[in-house]
């Protein structure tokens, strides 16, 4: 127990420097823009933290981060870089809003179960494309899925100003999803819907299914040497396309809940980019579910903090990027450098040694 | 006169000590041997020697000069040419590019190709070489790849030759050809370091040789002062057996067979043309051949890992020619692949975690989907101490082990399946003699068990002492069946592409060669 | 619209994938994955715009979006060679970076420009005189700015840079077995760093075309995927300058093609035929995906000296 | 000549004894600030509202219904008076929110939702577009004209529409080309406009924001071609090319606004600002003349919207825009 506590604390603490450094980093460069820069801070903060509905603001903006981010980081436990989040994302908005707009007559429960199903079906179904092109062809999932993500993009655009076009409303946007299948509030006077909580919920989940079942072992077998993996029996092709179809299911679901919780109606710019955002979260997490709830937090922190620098202080929103850019730069450099100790230790006589598979 | 003295190495990985002060002269014009079991030290000092690794401490003189070694720049510009244990040619640049890759100073940043490949065809020629200088290198067989390495070091007028290991790929006759150069340069004033771990080499070819041991220099002896014995206690510090360990046994049923086995290389060329053969209960097969020759394509393709065009494989009378290599573990069948690193191991996982690979799925390592730790861990603890991995931590990084110690880590696994068949793929390649001694020992276990051993291995002298039955593989072609106490040089020429039936017809007819004229 | 007309825009379409991508064939021939194009490539259509609008001159301009890239590939490099930090990492970091600085500056450098945008003098069509005015060929190949031109011998320089010099030998060599030429006295960290940074040189010229050649103006954002779409290009092309010609044609034409399917008027809604360029660069990477390629294998994995 | 109305000198509309420096207004823009069209346009008008009443006005960027859900929210927790949703997309994330918010008013630019403390207003630059439509249907040598918008949304689409209907209205058979930008982005407006022009179109018009910059480029290029600017003054962009600009001034807008809701005279309804009540004009080029009949037509095009006689569909009228335009062939 002790050991384990010590090795989390381990696995914490590089982070937590490297994330200390981005702030001063980004502390010198508002300086540096003109800005004055603990003013900044201090409104970045108050965003956040100031009172119970920008708290839930900010665990609803770190909701799709936290899906997309499970999704992205059980792909690279599983060698399969899924880049295509964005686009498995839009699709589980899409599918759960056709369910929300068809199935009217159903219970909230059932809609919200339903919608939740078809947005996680939605984004695997756009992941497996991808996936079957990988095994099947050796094509990179790099390139498949980012041209799917804009593929996913347009489909969108397409169905809310044709098929699902809310005719009541100048703007392209789909009908609004049945009433009862809006997600509840679950604090009054904030707008925290129910997503974050389930998002951990997964993110226990897909924890336990990669370090604590015979499935996540394949995974990170053929994550890790695929080769092996293939002559230990294990089928290389079908399990990196299950893992390309949980990332995509995960992602999906993400959609889900941003319609059922939050948007309440598909439109085209439905997704802020999360998808993209969502490689930095799982990164910043070293791709363990668990620790993607943390940086899900750090960067949904931003993303309400970004805005209210804009309102406060006239930063540019785009601050937000520089920001998050460097603490992947330093968070990665650290990790590296805890890495490279572990790899190159070998062990010393009558020591007991340090090598442990990297779970963090 | 020395040409090369090193004075006081220590080299050290972390905390690991590598080099400790080594003492090591080179004298001109002369062969002089390195030899020492896997991890010695014998690579690391060269590679000290050459500029690759930085020393911690010690000194190195060179034609009596002291030189600090910062890079191979700096070895090369003293005459220092390294062929290196593991080839260092890059595949897609022709033989040409190769050779000159880093020499700017003498191509000039543009290349005038036709120029190049006259000057490689020149140095060809002077050395008695046949490479064709256009040719990719990843097109032509490892014999020649070895020969491109030595005229790298030819061409930068390397006057001090150092080569690792340089026959661990070459057939019988190569090593021959090899050799002749060798001497030849020796003769005309190159001073050589031949690094080896097979003592029938250092016996013939070389004019001293130095043994190390952990690191250490255990003492230099010129040749004919010493005898092999010697050289081996030298070596290991103890007696060590590697002649012939099994006593002949009644095989039983066939558990392999292969019929009319057909089966493509990487580059869609056949590989495997046509092969018949069945390992029983209770025998060791022993596949002999130069690499290349399609034995690496058999072996894949009994694990299921590789297409098969044509024939039939059945383990223990059920066809497996189109099952998935699941289906064969299932079956009973073990494999213990040629490349330990790519193919045996996940080197990011711990020792109990390559130990439960293909039993994954199975009672006691998983209850329905849940992986159980414990059980893990406590298999891996009884593998660690059964097979002596070392060290006794089934936590411990399979990465982090030395080759030996992976070796056993997948001998543990492959063996504690109980299975019906075993595939043995090149299974002591680059291993020290302790090693070699321990996984050859348990290979006959096997046979002992009664179960059916398939040996593919390039190494003669394994294949030798451990098979009741030798196939003899060429071309993707089996060129017949020889006994254990065969003739080396009938082996030999079986190996080079011969077929037993020409071999008895040549025999016949020299026999009866007055008749016929 | 003609056939020549159609052929022209596939061309000034396919320059900035074109010369991004020949840098990437550059540094991915080196070893090293850099998805940080995107960012890159604004970084240099920011700074081009900028010292343009400043000191008036376009070729400043461009050799300013040139260094830019350069800066940003420096940071890349530094973090994933000296440090070896993970490159895909690296990279998506060097895309926040690049669309946020730029972002940021624009709004603070040129907030209070005039409604409609600020603009600078672009590089000017060059009429090639005899040769643009033979017909069909003239109209194609012949009236483009200069920075076309420079993109289409840039093909054969890199063909010859990467086939027929040292340079290129060793490019390959520390990409494909670092060790062996590490072994030879090549400097594996100095050709990469070269490498690489001759890569962001042409990816911020890349940037610098879409600021101050093929447009005349800087928007946030502005380079819209290109990256990613040049990093498929590169794909496509196989490694290979002559590839990448095809590929980042290809994706040229289909947008050409985009485009003129919409003014075509046909009664078919915009977004799918937005989706044209992308689903025909899925197809072609699958139709491509058979033919062997010549990628580095040490790609992506970090160098280290013993 | 030019008609082109900037906002009179006014003064802050006393309200309950708070000071004007007390009064804080949000404005959320859906792109960046500087992109030389709509979103630049909102922060332009916040900070004139700033300049002229002392308030204190804060602008953000604002994309995604949920960003602009939560920073509305906050505005209007945080007590600002007034929270502008700088397009359309800002109308339903609005209407969710408005009624937790008594005490703020929420103002979208385009949008259809109206609710007690929630309006929109409407900026019909179609009428100025019709007119432009009009010069471009009788200039035209090849009886070819083109459009490009930045996107397919009704900001957009509905001044192409009135631009394409004022060309038909005097020019019945000619052939208009149209497209969407998947971006409203420079290059890919001046390929889709070079592509329009090669094709035989002579008269553009590209409403798309930071794109349009490449339709001058593309038009500037090209002999014989003629463009006008949208939104904006771009007479500068491509000299002797740009026929007339469309003024859509959106400080009246946010002017007009904020002096309701400051005055208490807001109601909640659609609030017009049209070519009639000053808000929306059309400036000709004194460089380049139009021919005497095309003068006369558009003065007379000019003055029949003004009036009331020709109604050009705003963006709640698209459909019948689309049936009205299909009539003529
Ligand atoms: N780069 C390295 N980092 C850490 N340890 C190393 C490194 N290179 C070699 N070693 C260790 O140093 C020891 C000596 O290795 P070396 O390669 O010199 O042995 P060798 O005598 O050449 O063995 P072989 O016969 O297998 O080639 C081994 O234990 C090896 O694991
Ligand atoms: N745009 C171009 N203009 C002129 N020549 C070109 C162009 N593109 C390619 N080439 C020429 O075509 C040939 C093949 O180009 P490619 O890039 O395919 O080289 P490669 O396949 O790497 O060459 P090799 O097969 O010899 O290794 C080269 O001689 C190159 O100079
Ligand atoms: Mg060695
Ligand atoms: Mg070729």
């Amino acid at each position: 127990m002790k050991e384990k506590l010590t090795g989390l604390l381990q696995s914490i603490w590089k982070p937590l420097v490297a994330v200390f450094f981005a702030v001063i980093c980004s502390w010198l460069l508002l300086t540096a823009f003109g800005y004055p820069a603990n003013e900044a801070f201090v409104s970045l903060w108050d965003a956040t933290f100031g009172n119970l509905r920008v708290f839930g603001n900010t665990l609803n903006k770190a909701c799709p981060l936290l899906f997309t981010g499970i999704a992205v980081a059980i792909g690279n436990r599983g060698s399969v870089f899924n880049i295509g989040a964005e686009g498995q994302f839009i699709m589980g908005c899409t599918a759960a809003t056709w369910v929300g707009i068809t199935f009217t007559y159903m219970p909230g429960i059932l809609l919200m179960i339903l919608m939740v199903l078809a947005g996680a079906l939605a984004g695997a179904a756009w992941a497996f494309i991808p996936g079957l092109l990988k095994t099947k062809f050796s094509i990179s999932e790099i390139i498949t899925t980012i041209m799917f993500n804009y593929i996913a993009l347009q489909l969108v655009g397409y169905l809310v100003r044709n098929p699902m076009r809310d005719l009541s409303q100048a703007e392209p946007q789909s009908y609004t999803i049945a009433e009862q299948g809006f997600m509840p509030y679950l604090i009054a006077k904030t707008k925290l819907h129910p997503g974050f909580l389930f998002g951990c919920i997964a993110a226990v989940v897909i924890f336990i299914l990669l370090f604590k079942t015979y499935f996540g072992y394949e995974v990170r077998a053929v994550g890790y040497n695929s080769t092996a993996a293939k002559y230990g029996g294990i089928n290389v092709s079908r399990t990196m396309i299950s893992t390309m179809l949980i990332s995509g299911a995960l992602a999906g679901m993400g959609g889900a809940f941003e319609v059922a919780g939050s948007a309440h109606y598909l439109y085209e710019k439905i997704s802020n980019g999360y998808g993209y955002t969502a490689i930095a979260v799982a990164i910043l997490a070293n791709n363990n579910p668990i620790g993607v709830i943390l940086s899900s937090l750090l960067f949904g922190f931003l993303a309400s903090g970004s805005t209210a620098m804009q309102r406060n202080i006239g930063v540019s929103s785009s601050f937000a990027d520089i920001v998050q850019g460097i603490i992947i730069i330093f968070v990665a450099v650290a990790a590296v450098s805890r890495v490279k100790k572990k790899r190159t230790a070998p062990a010393r006589p009558g020591k007991k040694p340090v090598l442990k598979e990297a779970k963090q | 006169m020395n040409v090369v003295e090193m004075h006081g190495i220590c080299k050290y990985f972390g905390n690991f000590c590598a080099n400790k002060n080594i003492e090591f002269t080179l004298k001109q014009g002369e062969v002089h041997a390195l030899l020492g079991e896997n991890g010695a030290g014998k690579s690391t000092l060269m590679n000290i020697l050459y500029g690759l690794y930085a020393h911690d401490e010690g000194h190195i003189l060179i034609n009596g000069e002291e030189v600090h070694m910062s890079s191979p720049s700096v070895a090369i510009q003293h005459g220092i040419g390294m062929v290196h244990q593991h080839f260092m040619l890059i595949p897609q640049l022709t033989v040409t590019q190769n050779i000159f890759l880093g020499m700017d100073k003498e191509t000039g940043i543009v290349h005038h190709i036709k120029e190049l490949d006259k000057k490689v065809q020149e140095l060809n020629d002077r050395f008695g070489f046949n490479v064709n200088p256009q040719s990719l290198i990843w097109q032509i067989p490892v014999g020649v790849q070895q020969k491109v390495e030595i005229l790298k070091v030819l061409m930068r007028q390397a006057k001090i030759l150092i080569l690792d290991e340089p026959t661990a790929v070459l057939t019988p006759n190569e090593v021959e050809e090899l050799f002749t150069s060798i001497r030849m340069l020796a003769d005309s004033g190159y001073s050589i370091i031949l690094i080896t771990h097979k003592m029938s080499e250092v016996m013939t070819y070389a004019d001293r040789v130095t043994v190390m041991r952990l690191g250490e220099v255990i003492g230099s002896v010129n040749v004919k002062d010493t005898t092999e014995e010697e050289l081996a206690h030298m070596m290991v510090g103890r007696d060590v057996h590697l002649e012939r360990q099994i006593e002949p046994k009644e095989a039983g049923r066939p558990l392999l067979e292969i019929d009319h086995l057909r089966v493509k290389n990487d580059k869609g060329l056949p590989a495997v043309d046509g092969i018949s053969f069945a390992v029983h209960a209770g025998e060791i097969v022993g596949i002999a051949g130069v690499d290349g020759n399609g034995q690496l394509e058999l072996g894949e393709a009994i694990v299921g890992g590789r297409k098969i065009e044509d024939g039939d494989i059945r383990l223990d009378g059920e066809s497996v020619t189109k099952a998935n290599i699941r289906r064969h573990l299932d079956l009973g069948l073990a494999h213990i692949p040629d490349d330990r690193l790519t193919k045996g191991l996940v080197l990011q996982f711990p020792i109990k975690q390559n130990l439960i690979m293909g039993t994954q799925r199975k009672a006691p390592f998983a209850h329905g989907l849940m992986a159980d730790n414990h059980a893990i861990t406590k298999h891996g603890a009884e593998m660690v101490e059964a097979f002596d991995i070392r060290p006794h931590d089934p936590e411990y990084l399979a990465g982090g082990l030395s080759g030996g110690n992976q070796q056993k880590v997948i001998l543990a696994r492959e063996v504690s399946r109980d299975p019906k068949v075993m595939l043995a793929i090149q299974p002591t390649r680059g291993l020290d003699i302790g090693a070699i001694e321990f996984v050859r020992s348990k290979l006959v276990e096997e046979r002992a068990k009664d179960k059916a051993v398939l040996l593919i291995s390039t190494d003669l002298d394994e294949i030798l002492s451990l098979s009741d039955r030798i196939l003899v593989m060429h071309g993707g072609r089996v060129m017949g069946e020889v006994s254990p106490d065969v003739d080396v040089s009938i082996l030999g020429l079986m190996m080079a592409g011969k077929s037993q039936e020409d071999l008895k017809a040549e025999q016949h007819a020299a026999a009866g060669g007055g008749v016929q004229g | 619209m003609d056939l020549s007309s159609f052929l022209a825009a596939t061309i000034r379409m396919a320059i900035p994938l074109l010369i991004a991508a020949l840098g990437l064939v550059v540094s991915e021939r080196a070893g090293l994955i850099n998805i940080g194009v995107e960012g890159t490539m604004l970084t240099g259509a920011f700074a081009a715009f900028a010292v343009a609008y400043y000191t008036n001159n376009y070729w400043l301009g461009m050799l300013a979006g040139m260094l830019a890239g350069c800066f940003m590939t420096l940071i890349f490099a530094v973090a994933s060679i000296r440090f070896r930090a993970p490159q895909v990492v690296i990279g998506c970091a060097i895309n926040m970076l690049g669309s946020g600085f730029t972002a940021v500056l624009f709004r603070k450098m040129f907030f209070d420009a005039q409604t409609g945008g600020t603009q600078v003098t672009p590089f000017p069509p060059i009429q090639i005189p005899g040769l643009s005015s033979i017909p069909f060929i003239g109209e194609v190949f012949f009236q483009h700015n200069i920075i076309v031109y420079i993109g289409f011998i840039l093909v054969p320089a890199i063909w010859f840079l990467m086939n027929r010099t040292s340079i290129g030998t060793r490019i390959i060599a520390v990409g494909e077995h670092p060790k062996a030429a590490d072994s030879l006295g090549i400097n594996v960290f100095t050709t990469r760093y070269a490498a690489t940074l001759f890569s962001g040189l042409l990816m911020g010229m890349a940037g610098a075309y879409l600021a101050i050649a093929q447009s005349n103006t800087f928007q946030v954002d502005m380079t819209g995927g290109k990256g990613y779409i040049a990093m498929a290009v590169v794909v496509l092309g196989k490694w290979k300058p002559g590839g990448v010609l095809l590929g980042a044609l290809i994706f040229g034409g289909s947008n050409a093609l985009q485009m003129t399917l919409q003014n075509a008027g046909l009664n078919i809604p915009n977004n799918l035929i937005l989706m044209v360029p992308y689903i025909v660069t899925v197809l072609a990477v699958l139709a491509a995906c058979k033919k062997k390629a010549v990628d580095a294998s040490a790609k992506g994995v970090a160098y280290e000296k013993a | 000549g030019g008609t082109s109305t900037t906002p009179e000198g006014s003064t802050p509309p006393a309200e309950g004894g708070s000071e004007a420096s007390d009064v804080k207004i949000g404005i959320l823009i859906p792109g960046s600030p500087t992109d030389g069209g709509f979103s630049q346009q909102g922060a332009e008008a916040g900070k004139k509202l700033e300049e002229n009443y002392g308030y204190e006005v804060a602008t953000v960027e604002a994309g995604t219904a949920d960003v602009i859900k939560s920073e509305a929210e906050t505005m209007a927790a945080e007590g600002y008076k007034i929270v502008f949703g700088h397009g359309g997309q800002c109308s339903a994330p609005f209407a969710e929110i408005c009624e937790d918010y008594p005490d703020t008013w929420f103002v979208t630019f385009g949008g259809t939702e109206i609710r007690d403390n929630l309006f929109p207003v409407c900026m019909c630059a179609e009428e100025g577009t019709y007119v432009l439509g009009v010069a471009a249907g009788m200039m035209t040598q090849t009886d070819n004209i083109a459009f490009t918008l930045g996107g397919d949304y009704p900001a957009y689409t509905k001044t192409t529409m009135g631009f394409a209907l004022g060309a038909k209205s005097v020019n019945p058979d000619l052939k208009i080309q149209e497209a969407v930008l998947s971006s409203p982005d420079s290059n890919e407006c001046y390929e889709t406009t070079m592509n329009q022009i090669k094709s035989g179109a002579d008269f553009i018009l590209s409403n798309s924001n930071e794109g349009q910059a490449g339709a001058m480029k593309a038009v500037g290029e090209s002999e014989n071609v003629y463009t006008f600017g949208c939104l904006g003054n771009f007479f500068d962009m491509a000299p002797g090319k740009v026929l007339g600009n469309i003024i859509g001034d959106y400080n009246v807008g946010y002017d007009e606004a904020t002096k309701a809701i400051m005055e208490g005279t807001a109601e909640a309804e659609i609030m017009y600002l049209t070519i009639a009540n000053g808000c929306v004009s059309v400036e000709w080029n004194s460089d380049i003349p139009l021919p005497e009949d095309v003068q006369a037509a558009v003065d007379q095009a000019y003055e029949d919207i003004k009036s009331g006689k020709i109604d050009v569909p705003n963006e709640y009228e698209q459909d019948a825009a689309k049936e009205q335009l299909a009539s003529y062939n």
